[in-house]
Parts: structure tokens; C-alpha cells; sequence
């Protein structure tokens, strides 16, 4: 049985490119994808959630307010049930000097894995088949994000 | 159920008492009166006419800034310094998105702080007062560039200020600009937008017209950005519109980009009704620009060179803080001379390149066979028929954010660095197209030696930011 | 009375020995010791094999300062930001005048004031030693660029300092660069400079030569260009050199010029002995740049445009900075990146130009019949050839400064921007091929509405510094 | 009778373009061109000009160093015995911001006209057929070299 994730840009962001080949690379490798689109709220990623019974939640950004749009999106997610894992990508900070100081950031926010913007799909893919498969330890997370 | 007709003149004038409302600028609108002052200014700011006498490509960069004085200075500095020949008024977010008091907000912060809280120009709130001492101002035609679904008070403002040449569309400031716009509401409000210029066309005052080519600027194949520009065209036409000029965004390509912008000619002047002036406009690369000022002086040149064998009407040239957002108006005045350089050396050389013939007659097939889809789902209604066939998938925009466009067609370059359909999904394509799109990937597919798929899109999308026009494996071939 | 014969052993070790007596440096060149440095070399600093496997054209700029710490940090800089993949050493002025007194006095000033007191690097001065610090700290192959009419003991020291590529020749560094140096003397001492390194190549470091092919950079008909190159190509071969790049320089009508460097290839590969492998070198525009940055990017991205199309091996990239001298560092990586950008983006699109091959017919028969005249000329030597081809003025070289070539043939561009003869002078060229070029020259004429005169000729030396490719009267036409 | 001027590169300077258009420019006009090409020193200039009877003297330069090349000038051709109008024009300084300031120096030099580098050859046949055949008025001058 495939799995689904619900993919998605969210809060204003417009940016459409990024998740059109997340779509088109995460249904390749033989998730079912839901994609919300553009300009995706939490309460759409939540309801999409569960109305899809998703197993992944990848959120996407690009025009540098992901932290603000993010702030207590975990909480949505919770409030709607869902237990999926969760990652987000994309130019997550207006300054992308110290990644691991906005990875910490967004780690903190509840997500399971944060990429940057130059993540080729397939990392992201093979990231996802390990947290769906075996509970990686920290240290095999730590290579894989770095 | 709206359809392609003319909107009758009261209901014209409700509409626009109705919209002049929304805004107390929007009372100063006084149509005779903006008939008069279009009238009194001179040959030279007429953009129309300047546009269609041209006798080489003319150049336009972008520009707008919040204050009035501020635009002045900007497209005077454009216009000395980098010797534009037309000059435009970007417009701000807000009121793209008809946030009025928004944007007067940051207009007020403008002109207290001095610093630019709009990316943009608010012209509504600057009323026509405002945008006339900007026209009067400025020795050149200027023209209003914005993306605005409804644009139906920014037209009425800008119009009665002077400018006399708007950008946008129905779907062309639509498909790609937003997410929940249905596409039947657009074309209503835009059919006011072109009713209103085809008021003033009416009365001698020829307001030009231009639909957003490049769409969404990431590897749009030239069928399906001229079949919309055809519709866009048609839709401003049937409402007045006499001087439209067609959009086209360069795809890198010399060969397919040439071919392209030959076709938009050939295919608008086809079906666009005689009494239409149709020209042309060029944009410089819309895509990812390299993060590197030298490498993207590179890929304005390349336009350039583009422009000097194709001949547009217009170019929009773009600059080498590209990749950093809105550039300085001395990198925006230098990637016009750099491209103004590039045309003036090579357009008068006679270079002429095979199979330019070839690929502009594709072009042709593929464009008619979109128009015939979109003829055929309106039932001969170009209204119905676009508003269907993008519902049914068969007309489809790639990269588009807007629920109105499936999105689920996509491109990838082949072997020569064409852009051909990878996806077709649900467009409405004859089966020998088809083929000929899926040998030329496979030839690339060989080439590589790797299979078509998605992850071509995705490196293709990227490769001009990384220094070359196809996305190769890593490793080179 | 010199002839194009190969120096014996016992003269070429006769005259090495008188010329490294002029300076202490040349004391420390020991041949056997200089072919062990440079078997020690890795394949990536092997100059000759670099550039001849490449797959597409290799990119190099200009560049040289007194102090050897500075410039391994300047070539260090333009290998890594500029992405350059063949370095240059630039030499200066003294050095080229054998002044290696005065150059000696620069140097030392430089070192203790630490600024640039010469315009180059004295190789001389710094010695075997010196040389090899360069070469041991930079990853890339090195060419010396000079200008030096009796290059001798530079040739003996930078060969034995590791260098494996030189520039010039004796009509090529004489005619553009000096006044009283005759034909026969230059011939002379660049027939030791071939002789040493064909020595080399005995030996298996095969030393690159490169003539210079610009010539005096300005308005240079090809046939002109390429019957030079050709000759100096022979007199290195007759020497024993075998790795031989042939040098043009950018007209700036892609037409003429792709059909210039294929028509290079073409001669030269059939002039020169089969044993010697022949490459070519294009360089971007060395005429006059217009005094802005931005307008200089589009110039030499008409030279990378053109460098896509025709493929030589390898391009001398200008830079942005031109028109004021020698540029910074950063702009020198500015051109190389521009000139990249613009051929990776290019080179995989098949942009076959009509007229090319016509163009290079015509470029060949003027060749052969400047090549059939110097043959005559000198009974069949190539060296008697040349001088009294020269002398005669049935070879001549547009604006050329020395007293050996007449400098009497006069260029203009015809009505497309090619190259064309507008004045003879005693040029030997069959009369038809004369027609062809009054033809197209009459028909600027009539363009332009003027006579053809020599004020064509002015107007098209300053045309592409005022922006243009053509020098057309004031107010166009 | 056709009146010859002698044309000629002054110093070490190399730049041949501009004496090459100005001696196809001068003979197209229909005067007896004698050019010495680049790099003339001051007693190449007189000596020509003594063989050929000159009317005119003509020096360019370009590189920068005029003023110093220009230096004792008048005397020798004064030596000579030469009475020959003298024009000189180029790049005469190296920073060409007050044209006005260099025009003086050269005349002061003893130079009868000076020219910038963006004069067309015209402007200097136009000139000298005047300066040859009636002795213009200081306000013509003026008009004619600014």
C-alpha cells in the first residue's frame, strides 16, 4: 500500500516551481501525493491531513516568512489529530548565512526535518522512506540533514 | 454566464461610477476632461504611436517607487542615463490586490520616513493629479505594469492621468500571479479594463494594450504563451482595444525564441481583427538569473543578441542585480545599455539561422491546435471556450499557482536546448505534435543516458542560474 | 640573406649562449635540467595537451605585475573567480625592449614601495627560479604574452622556467608594435625562438606557440590576418615546433567571423606539416571599447556569442574595464565569467548562420592568393616571400605603425558590418575578388547616401565604442 | 600648386589610426600629404618639413606625454628655418577634463591650433585652408576651435 503526503507552499508565498517537482519526484518514487498548491494555510495542511489520512506533511517556502507562518502550526496539527511526520524546505530565513541556526529554529517549531533550498528532491525522498520505515537515531538523522 | 461581447456603454458608465467609488480618488476621474488633457500632450509621449513608428526594437526596463517625486527621478535617470525609449510605472502589492488603505499607509510612511515600505508605485492613491505630474514630467510614453486581477480603478486612474499604455490580462495577470481568482471573474473585471481603453480609442486617444507574456517566466512553451496571448488579444479587441501589443519571455533558446516571437506576429496579426495594430514585445529571461552580476550581463546579452535577429517592437530588458531583487537604478540603466549595445552592433547584420522556418511552423500547429480546443469548448465563444478549456485541462499554463490552471502540463528542454512538453497531461495536442515533442526528449534522454523524467524539469529549471541553458547530469556529457 | 631554414644544432647553441651573456639570469638556464623540471610536470600544467584535448573553448585573459608574489595572487584570483581555464603572464614594456636594466630598476621599486612601476611582468628579471615559483603555484597551464620584436632571451629563461606556451612571432610583434624593427631582423631572431622550442619538443615538452593573429586590432580584413598567421605557423613548424595555436581577432559581424576562425583552421591545417597539430585562438574585440562598463559587457558577449558559434579552442576574454587600460582583477573575472555565461548557454544550440560558407570561400581565395604572392615573391621560401611581399606592398597590413609594412591597404565595413578593402594600395588580390568587395562597398554607398571615401574608414574605427557596429553618417539613415 | 603638410606621430607614441585617417582625409582635400608616421622626434618633423617646403606641420598624439614631447618644439623647427603653421591635437593630457586648460598650455607651447581627440578631420582641413589663406581674426579662431 502507498503511502500519502500532502505537500504545499505555505502562508502568502506564491512560489509554485518547488513543489511542482516535489509532486512529480515524491509520485515517482511511489507516494500518493496531495498537493495543496500555493498559498496554503496550516488549517488547509491540517484538514488535508486528515481528510487524506497522510502519513507526511512537507511544507514548502520560499519568500523568507516561513518562521512566522509556521508559528503553531504543530499545535493546528494536533488540535486536527494528525500524527504525521513533518518537514519543511525551502529559504526558510531572509539570511541564509547560519543554516544550522535556522534548522535548530525550525526544529524547535515541532518539524522532523528541515532542508535548505538547493535539497535535491531525492535527499528529501530518502529521507522520508527512512522515518516512514525505521526510527533513525540521531546520528544517522544528523548525516542525512547535513 | 459571461461571454466575449461588448460591454454596452451604460452599462460601461455604471461600472466605472460604481468602481470610482471604492476609493475617493476615484471621484477625480472626469473622462472629457482626461480626453482633453491626453489630446494636449505631444507626439512624443504618445505611446502608441512612438511604439508602432519604431523602426528598431525599443527598450523598456521596470521600475516603480512609492513616492512621486522619487518615480520622477527614477525613470528620468532611466530615461538620460540608460536611454530608455519607453519607460514604465511598476505598481505596488497592495494595490494588486486592491488594499487601498494599505497602501496609503505606506505611501504616508513613504513620505514621512523616506524609506520605500511599497515595492511599488500606488497610483490610485496618488490620483490622476498625481500620475499626470508624473506623464508631464517624463519626456517619454509611459506605461502601467503592475499584476492585478482587478485592475478596474487602477485603469480608470491611470487613464485620466495620461498613461496611455497598461499591462495585463485576464489570464496572463491571473494564472500566474494568484491562487484563488477564478478565471470567469478576471476576464469580467478585464473587460471593463478594456472597455474603458477602447473608450478612449474611441475618441482618438489610442490607449495600447499589453498582455503579460512570459506568464510564469520558468520554461513556458511559445504555444501555449501565444495561444493566451491570441485570447487576451481577441478579449481586448472585442471591446475597442485598437493597439495591442503581444508578449513573448525568452526561453534561451535562439532558434525557438526567434521562431516564437515570429509566430506571435504572424498568428496575432492572423486572428486579431484588421483594424487591430498588433505588435510585439521581448522580455529578457524571466527565469533564475545567476548570482553573479558578470554571468547575468551574459544572459541579458544573449536576449540582446535574441532581439537583434527577431525584431520585436519592444524589448523588457532586465538587469545584473537580477538574482537580488529589484536592482539599483544604476544596474537597471546598465542592463539596458548593455543590451541597447548588443542589438545596435548586431541588427544590421544579415543572420539568418537554420531551421528558424521549421520550428516557427511547429509553433503555428501547436498554437492552432490550442485555438481550435478553446473555439471548440466555447462553442465558438472565445470566453467560454478559454474559462472550459482550462477547467478541462486541455489549455494548461506550466508552473501555474492559480486554481484556475491544472498546472499539470510540464516542459523540459531537449538536446538543443528547445523547450519542448514533458507532461502533456490533459492538453489538447495532435498525436504527431506529441511525437515530435517525445523524440527530440529522447534524444536528449540518449544524449545523457538517463531516462526522461520529472528530474530533467527540475534541472532545467535551475541551469541558468547555474551558468549553461540545458540541465545536464552533474559531471557533464 | 635569411632563409626558412631550420638553424643547426651548433648555431642554435651558439646563439644561446650570446643571448643568456646579456643579463645575469640567463647564466642559470641549464636545457637538460629545464626538460627534467618540465617532465615533472603534471598533465594538468602541460600547455599543448590542455588545450588540444579540451572539448570546448578554453577561456584566458590578459594579465601581468612586476612582483611575483602578486602575481601568483593574480592568477590564483582570475583561475578560481574568474573560472579561467588557461592563465596568461603578461610581460612589461622594458622587458620587451630589452631594457632589462630599466626593468631591473622597476622591479626593485616595486618590491620595496610596493606599487606597480611596470606594466607587466619582467620574466627576465625574476629568472629561471622565479618563473618556476609561478609555475609550481599556479594549477593551470601559463602562457607569456608579450610584444617583444627580439624575444629571445625571454624565450630561453621562460622556457627553462617551466612556461610551455609564447606568444608572437616576427611579422605579428613587429608590424603592430614597433617602428624601425625590420621584417629580416625579427624573422632572424624569431627563427631562435622557434629553434628553442623545437628543441623543447625533440625532447617531448612540446612548447605551444601562439602568433599573434589581431594584428594591429583594428578593422584587419581576415585574409589579411590569416595569410600571417600561416606564415609565422610555417616558420615555427620549419623550426620544429609542433603545437601551434593561430590567432584572430573579433571583427564583430558573426558572419565574417565564424567564417574567419573555420577558414583559420581549414589553411592552416593544410598550410602547416601534418606532423604539427593546429589549434586556433579567437579573440574578443580589440579595437576601440566603449567608455562604459555596461555597453563593454555587450561587446564581449558579441565575442562569446560568436566564440559558441564558431568553437576555436580557445578565447582571450576582454574585460568591462577596456576602455580605461588595465582593469582590477575583479573585472578581468567579471569578462571571463561574462564570456562563459554566454558560450555554455549557447554552445549546445545548433545555430547554423546562412552565408557562412560563402563568406569563408571568399576569405579563403583572398588567403590563397596573398599566400600565392609570397610565394612568388621569394622563389618559393616563405621567409624571402614575406620580406619582399612586404616591401613590394603586395602584403600589407591596415594602420600598422612599422616602417616595414606600407600600411597603405585601407578597411571598411559594408553595408552588413563585414570587413571589406577600401582601398587596395598594391595589395595582391585578383581583380574579381576587388569587384566583390567594391560591390559591397558601393552598396553601403548608396545606403548611406554618400561616397564610399576614407571618412567610412574613420567613422568604423570609432563605431563600436559610440555603440554601434557600422559607422554611419550622423542622424542614421 | 597643391601645398604639402607634413603629418606625424610625436615621442614614443605608436598610435598609427589617426595620422592613417588624417593623411587620407588631408589628400582627399588635395594636399600634398607627407607622413612620417608614429613615433617622429621633433628633428624628424623639421627636417621633413625643410625637403618638402611645408606649409603645415601637423602632430599628433595620443599617449598622453604631449605636453613633454612638445617641449622646445618651435625652437628647433625655428633652428630649421621652418615657417609653417603648427596644429597639434590627440589626447594631450591625460585627464581631459578642462580642454580649455590644455589648449592654453599647447599654445602657449606655440602650437596655432590645438585640437581634442574628438575633432573630425574636417574641422582641421576646414582650419588649416583658412589659417593658409587669410590670417583669421582671434574671434574666428575661437569659434572655429571650440
Amino acid at each position: 500500500m502507498s503511502q500519502t503526503v500532502v505537500l504545499g507552499v505555505i502562508g502568502s508565498d506564491a512560489h509554485v516551481v518547488g513543489i511542482t517537482i516535489l509532486e512529480q519526484a515524491f509520485s515517482a518514487a511511489g507516494f500518493d501525493v496531495v498537493n495543496l498548491g500555493v498559498q496554503t494555510s496550516q488549517e488547509e495542511f491540517a484538514e488535508a491531513a486528515v481528510a487524506h489520512d497522510a502519513e507526511a506533511v512537507l511544507v514548502s517556502s520560499l519568500y523568507g516568512h516561513a518562521e512566522q507562518d509556521c508559528q503553531g502550526f504543530h499545535d493546528v496539527l494536533e488540535d486536527h489529530g494528525v500524527d504525521a511526520v513533518t518537514f519543511i524546505g525551502g529559504n526558510l530565513a531572509v539570511g541564509q548565512d547560519e543554516f544550522e541556526q535556522t534548522r535548530r529554529t525550525f526544529r524547535e517549531l515541532g518539524f522532523d526535518r528541515v532542508f535548505d533550498s538547493e535539497t535535491d528532491p531525492e535527499d528529501a525522498i530518502a529521507a522520508l522512506r527512512q522515518d516512514l520505515q525505521i526510527s533513525p537515531t540521531e546520528s544517522e538523522r544528523a548525516t542525512i540533514n547535513s | 454566464m459571461i461571454r466575449d461581447e461588448r460591454i454596452p456603454s451604460d452599462e460601461l458608465r455604471r461600472i466605472d461610477e460604481e468602481i470610482r467609488s471604492n476609493w475617493p480618488t476615484g471621484a477625480d476621474v472626469d473622462f472629457e476632461e482626461a480626453i482633453e488633457y491626453h489630446e494636449s500632450l505631444p507626439d512624443r509621449k504618445r505611446f502608441a504611436d512612438v511604439l508602432e513608428s519604431a523602426d528598431k526594437p525599443l527598450l523598456q526596463p521596470r521600475a516603480g517607487v512609492p513616492r512621486l517625486d522619487d518615480q520622477i527621478e527614477l525613470l528620468e535617470y532611466l530615461h538620460r542615463e540608460g536611454q530608455a525609449d519607453l519607460l514604465p510605472t511598476t505598481i505596488d502589492s497592495y494595490t494588486r490586490d486592491n488594499e487601498y488603505g494599505k497602501a496609503q499607509e505606506g505611501l504616508d510612511k513613504a513620505r514621512e520616513t523616506g524609506e520605500d515600505t511599497l515595492n511599488g508605485f500606488p497610483a490610485v492613491n496618488h490620483g490622476v493629479d498625481g500620475c499626470r505630474e508624473l506623464i508631464d514630467a517624463i519626456d517619454a510614453p509611459i506605461e502601467v505594469r503592475h499584476g492585478t486581477p482587478d485592475a478596474r480603478l487602477l485603469a480608470a486612474i491611470t487613464f485620466a492621468g495620461g498613461f496611455q499604455s497598461f499591462e495585463g490580462g485576464p489570464i496572463s495577470y491571473n494564472i500566474p500571479y494568484t491562487k484563488r481568482h477564478g478565471l470567469e471573474e478576471t476576464i469580467e473585471k478585464w473587460q471593463f479594463v478594456d472597455r474603458l481603453a477602447g473608450a478612449y480609442t474611441e475618441r482618438g486617444v489610442r490607449i495600447n494594450r499589453e498582455p503579460f507574456g512570459p506568464l510564469t517566466g520558468t520554461l513556458v512553451p511559445p504555444s501555449i504563451a501565444i495561444a493566451i496571448m491570441i485570447v487576451e488579444g481577441q478579449l481586448a479587441a472585442t471591446q475597442g482595444v485598437r493597439s495591442i501589443t503581444l508578449g513573448y519571455g525568452q526561453v534561451g533558446n535562439v532558434v525557438q525564441d526567434v521562431a516564437a516571437l515570429n509566430a506571435l506576429q504572424k498568428l496575432g496579426d492572423e486572428y486579431l481583427p484588421d483594424e487591430v495594430v498588433v505588435t510585439t514585445v521581448f522580455h529578457e529571461w524571466m527565469g533564475g538569473f545567476p548570482p553573479d552580476e558578470a554571468r547575468a550581463n551574459g544572459v541579458i546579452s544573449l536576449g540582446g543578441m535574441t532581439a537583434a535577429i527577431a525584431k520585436p517592437d519592444k524589448v523588457i530588458t532586465k538587469s545584473p542585480q537580477e538574482f537580488q531583487g529589484v536592482p539599483t537604478k544604476e544596474a537597471n540603466a546598465s542592463g539596458l545599455r548593455t543590451t541597447r549595445q548588443v542589438i545596435d552592433m548586431a541588427i544590421e547584420q544579415e543572420i539568418d539561422i537554420d531551421g528558424i522556418a521549421e520550428e516557427q511552423d511547429l509553433i503555428e500547429r501547436e498554437t492552432r491546435c490550442l485555438m481550435d480546443t478553446i473555439f471548440e469548448h466555447g462553442d465558438g465563444d472565445v470566453v467560454r471556450g478559454t474559462i472550459e478549456a482550462f477547467d478541462s485541462g486541455a489549455l494548461d499554463v506550466p508552473f501555474a499557482p492559480s486554481d484556475s490552471a491544472r498546472g499539470a502540463v510540464l516542459p523540459a528542454r531537449d538536446d538543443d536546448g528547445r523547450v519542448r512538453i514533458f507532461e502533456w497531461a490533459d492538453l489538447a495536442m495532435d498525436e504527431d505534435i506529441k511525437e515530435i515533442h517525445k523524440a527530440r526528449l529522447s534524444r536528449r534522454a540518449d544524449t545523457e543516458g538517463r531516462e526522461q523524467s520529472f528530474r530533467m524539469v527540475a534541472d532545467d529549471v535551475d541551469a541558468i542560474s547555474d551558468g549553461k541553458l540545458i540541465g545536464r547530469p552533474q559531471g557533464d556529457v
